[in-house]
């Protein structure tokens, strides 16, 4: 016990780097108590939780500015467009500073992938061509290229995983070929957190005439992300996995591709001219947006991306290593515990799926819940990936800025307990 | 919720769990059928030995979780000898315990009465009804003649 | 001026039916002062404003149980969940008391429509077959059918208006035909202010063995629906037209129905089961919503219906007939203003379409705003309908449950005054 | 913003507006070209009458807003005499203006110096930008030998 209080001191003295204390006061959902104890949320991948600016943002919209955007010529639609439109902007900086009109906003990084593969995949896609994916992929970045495939008689080729939980790229050159036109891929895995080589593969597939959709849902939220650099030709996140409200996707790609691919949706907003046998699109991003926009949550994404930018994604980075050292050490001495995904800390993100030899992830995560710590239990939404680990299922615990040392010990303890409990109780 | 979760997992259920009834797979069964509730990843193989219209015994093979290994365990234990209007009408007062719903209280369903708890629990409910589910379907493709495919507790 | 005055107080006291004062006591932005005037809010046809009860859902969703829903085992995820399908069980008694399986949950009215033509449309027109819809739909429920007819080959045919707004129903059976395959048009006209014999209408249609999509977006927000009784199969609207937040849309359809349709969002939540060349759905409605859902703002959507409900729609359309009613009347002593849609009051909403004859409606709506008056200008997103009513655009004031005579003279005083500064200045 | 509203409507907008300049169409022009901002249901057309490289005349035709209007009558006004490269200057500068970037000051550009006010209301810039799009649309247009189609401030 000694040993680990010394480490803890250890690794909360370099946390303090980023006054997690402080950050803690800022999210009021980390009061809550669950069963009699202080919610540990080690849920993160899911959806993380949201400062208080983040929520202001939204009462003092509805509560100041509500109204409906573009074309309004009164106070509140011109606040309520302007506030909307800055979130674009400062979103487009977010991500290495690309053009606003690459910004297109959606509910989700599910409907970002979609809207790809329905407009650009379809028009772009042929019999004969050739889909890559990998084996672990979330369903967002899995079922729609199924589906293409499915209906366009193209090929759907994985990039495949080793032992370890990196993908396996020995095979690379035979799987990315000059038949590929689309490699689509996750820039950090929800399940193993393995973060993915993808400079390297965008610049393979590019020498083959392919495009790259990088899946960015976990990549995002939680270290420094440059598109351009990257030279990614599509680029999905979500705002709910970054402190920002639920509802709230984004879909970068780069402008001449947005300029070649038709709308999916039609309606409002999205028009430049219609008449009763014609109509014709606004300019980007607009001519992807149709009907009112979900206003309130876009004006609210943008403290959530100051408050990211407060911080510093390089810092938020650091910690996340911290913690995860801290936490794979410790679940390592736990005997009964299996880890999946790389060893080492730096290929990987806050992520920790773990199983129990003795109980199934559904009781382990419920018997947490009893305790406070609330760790995600199941498939995580990558069916295929979990089977290929040898599992049904397994518990996750993911990390955030506000997550301490402190709640990794608590999670460690329930473990502890967990094992008194079902299996020598 | 520490006091739900001993309301889910009572003293009952977490010794069906250690010792599961109809655990060794029956030899030659007159039934075989497969569930799955792909949600949890939860799979199951049911085996029936019919004596007439009697349930003479069934094996319940799980990989699944407390919850669903339990209710198997009851499933087996109390199905042997029932004939099929009898287990039919037991899965139907497994599935309205389950869900909250009202069933009829006179009928002694033993052990089962302990899956109460679990209803306070609704991510869980799949768990508890997959072997009754598939049983259900086993029992009903065998009287129709139906080709036998995975049950599931979902759809 | 003593007219009006009177008049005021004499429809003030019906208005106190429904207590306009108290109602207005629960919207905080109906204190806002626009250009050293206090608000006055008639753009509620583009979107309304917000309770205090709404607002305070999203602060103690975030604030008390932000969690992703569905299979999480944690007791913030279990709280999420059951909070937003408690809003589906609302949403589903709200409309006549369908099904909760028959509530799927999209973005905006615009997505719904979106979804079945995407759908159900490409599944079932083919060349040949005939889509009908009318002269007054907003874009939202006219592109896509464009977009579709274009695609299919199939006919579009227009149920045309006549001089007053009405759908001219005369040549009905030559548009309703057998080749018809549906029907899809808007209950209230959101330029017009029409409210359409939909019962009928749909009655006609099945008669055909065509199918029926009501786009309800300016309806459920304003009177009683029920969309068993109308015998619908596809019913569409938006929560932010009806106290609700942004970010919700709603479509309504018959269970057989949706369990034809594929979906055509595919990823998390809406599968069942997934293999590396497989995918299968989720039971109803999930299959539909695919990727994590706007969570907050379903949730919050219960207590607007609550509001509602507590009012009662009845008392809602009572009130907008009496406040358009004196609308009307007041605008029509203005003889420089050219008013659209029926004459008769209990054909239409709460909606007041109109032109000054020698000022632009963009400059008309511009000087509004500087006395604190909030109408929308333009097109209304219905180009078409608005160059049959042969103007360029128009101004268009719409009203709700907080509005008064009181702020219809603010309307009033206020064109008068634009007279001023634009033509005799 | 009352006084933001009398930035936009500044004397010399209205009297622009209400006394509009090159309103008669010209009646052997050497370009026509129409100007449509949909989003407003504002169309226009304008007509030049060349005199070698300048322009002689150009005629507004304008159904739209007091700003679109007043920004035509102001084209109308100072195009007069101008060559093309003068003309596109211009345009440049008006563009600069309405969207709040910076522009050559030392350029006299009269009246529209005025239209400065519109840049405070983003939704409005579009129609004191059509007539000028049309305008270099055209001259682009007949100095390349394009089909003319119409031309409009979205996109
Ligand atoms: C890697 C990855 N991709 C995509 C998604 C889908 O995100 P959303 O549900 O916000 O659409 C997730 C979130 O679960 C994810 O982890
Ligand atoms: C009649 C009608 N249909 C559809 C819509 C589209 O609604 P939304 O923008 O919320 O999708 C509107 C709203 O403007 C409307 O008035």
């Amino acid at each position: 016990m000694k040993v680990i209080d010394q480490n803890k001191s250890h690794l909360k003295s370099e946390n303090s780097l980023l006054s997690v204390d402080n950050i803690r006061k800022d999210f009021p959902i980390l009061d809550r108590m669950i069963n009699g104890h202080k919610l540990v949320y080690l849920d993160n991948a899911a959806t993380t939780q949201k400062p208080q600016t983040v929520i202001d943002a939204i009462t003092s919209y509805y509560a100041g500015f509500n109204a409906n955007v573009h074309r309004g010529l009164h106070t509140l639609a011109e606040e309520a467009t302007s506030a909307m439109e800055k979130t674009r902007d400062k979103t487009a900086a977010f991500i290495g500073g690309v053009k606003r009109e690459e910004i297109v906003f959606t509910r989700n990084a599910t409907e970002s992938i979609n809207l790809v593969v329905s407009s650009w995949g379809k028009k772009n896609i042929k019999q004969g061509d050739r889909i890559v994916i990998t084996q672990m992929e979330h369903h967002a970045n899995l079922v729609p290229w199924i589906m293409l495939a499915k209906e366009t008689g193209a090929e759907l080729e994985y990039i495949p995983i080793d032992q370890n939980g990196y993908l396996n790229l020995s095979n690379i050159n035979n799987i990315i070929t000059p038949k590929t036109k689309i490699v689509a891929l996750t820039h950090m895995s929800n399940v193993l957190g393995t973060i993915n080589p993808v400079a390297e593969i965008i610049s393979l597939a590019h020498k083959n005439n392919a495009l790259v959709l990088i899946d960015g849902a976990q990549s995002v939220p939680h270290m420094p992300v440059d598109v351009k650099t990257l030279d990614a030709d599509f680029y999905v996140f979500s705002a709910h996995k970054m402190l920002g409200p639920t509802g709230v996707g984004v879909l970068y790609a780069r402008e001449e591709i947005l300029n070649e691919m038709e709308p999916v949706i039609f309606g409002g907003e999205m028009i430049n001219e219609v008449r009763f046998d014609f109509a014709d699109w606004a300019e980007l991003p607009m001519k992807f947006e149709a009907g009112t926009p979900n206003i309130a949550d876009l004006v609210a994404f943008a403290p959530a991306l100051d408050y990211l930018n407060k911080i510093g994604m390089d810092k938020i980075r650091q910690h996340e290593i911290e913690i995860t050292t801290y936490g794979l050490e410790e679940l390592r001495k736990l005997d009964f515990i299996k880890i999946f995904g790389p060893d080492n800390v730096l290929d990987r993100g806050g992520v920790i799926s773990f199983v129990d030899d003795k109980i199934h992830s559904h009781d382990l995560s419920q018997y947490l819940d009893s305790k406070g710590v609330a760790v995600r239990a199941g498939h995580h939404c990558a069916q295929p990936l979990v089977k290929l680990l040898g599992v049904t299922s397994t518990s996750r615990a993911s990390f955030y800025i506000y997550n301490t040392n402190d709640e990794v010990d608590q999670l460690v303890e329930a473990l502890k307990a967990a094992r008194r409990y079902f299996v020598n109780g | 919720m520490a006091e739900q979760l001993d309301e889910m997992y009572r003293d009952i259920i977490m010794e069906h769990y250690r010792f599961p009834r109809g655990h060794d797979k029956i030899l030659n069964p007159d039934i075989t059928k497969e569930g799955r509730n792909p949600a949890c990843g939860d799979e199951i193989e049911i085996r029936v030995k019919m004596d007439k219209d009697k349930i003479e015994t069934v094996s319940v093979d799980c990989a699944g979780c407390a919850i669903s290994t339990a209710s198997g365990s009851m499933l087996a234990e109390i199905c042997e000898g029932k004939t099929i209007a009898e287990v039919k009408k037991i899965a139907g007062i497994v599935k309205a315990l389950l869900k909250g719903e009202k069933f009829d209280k006179s009928y002694d369903i033993g052990d089962i009465e302990a899956l109460q708890g679990v209803n306070k629990f609704p991510v869980r409910v799949k768990c508890a009804l997959l072997s009754w589910t598939t049983l259900v379907d086993a029992i009903d493709a065998k009287q129709t003649g139906r080709q036998l495919t995975a049950s599931t507790t979902e759809g």
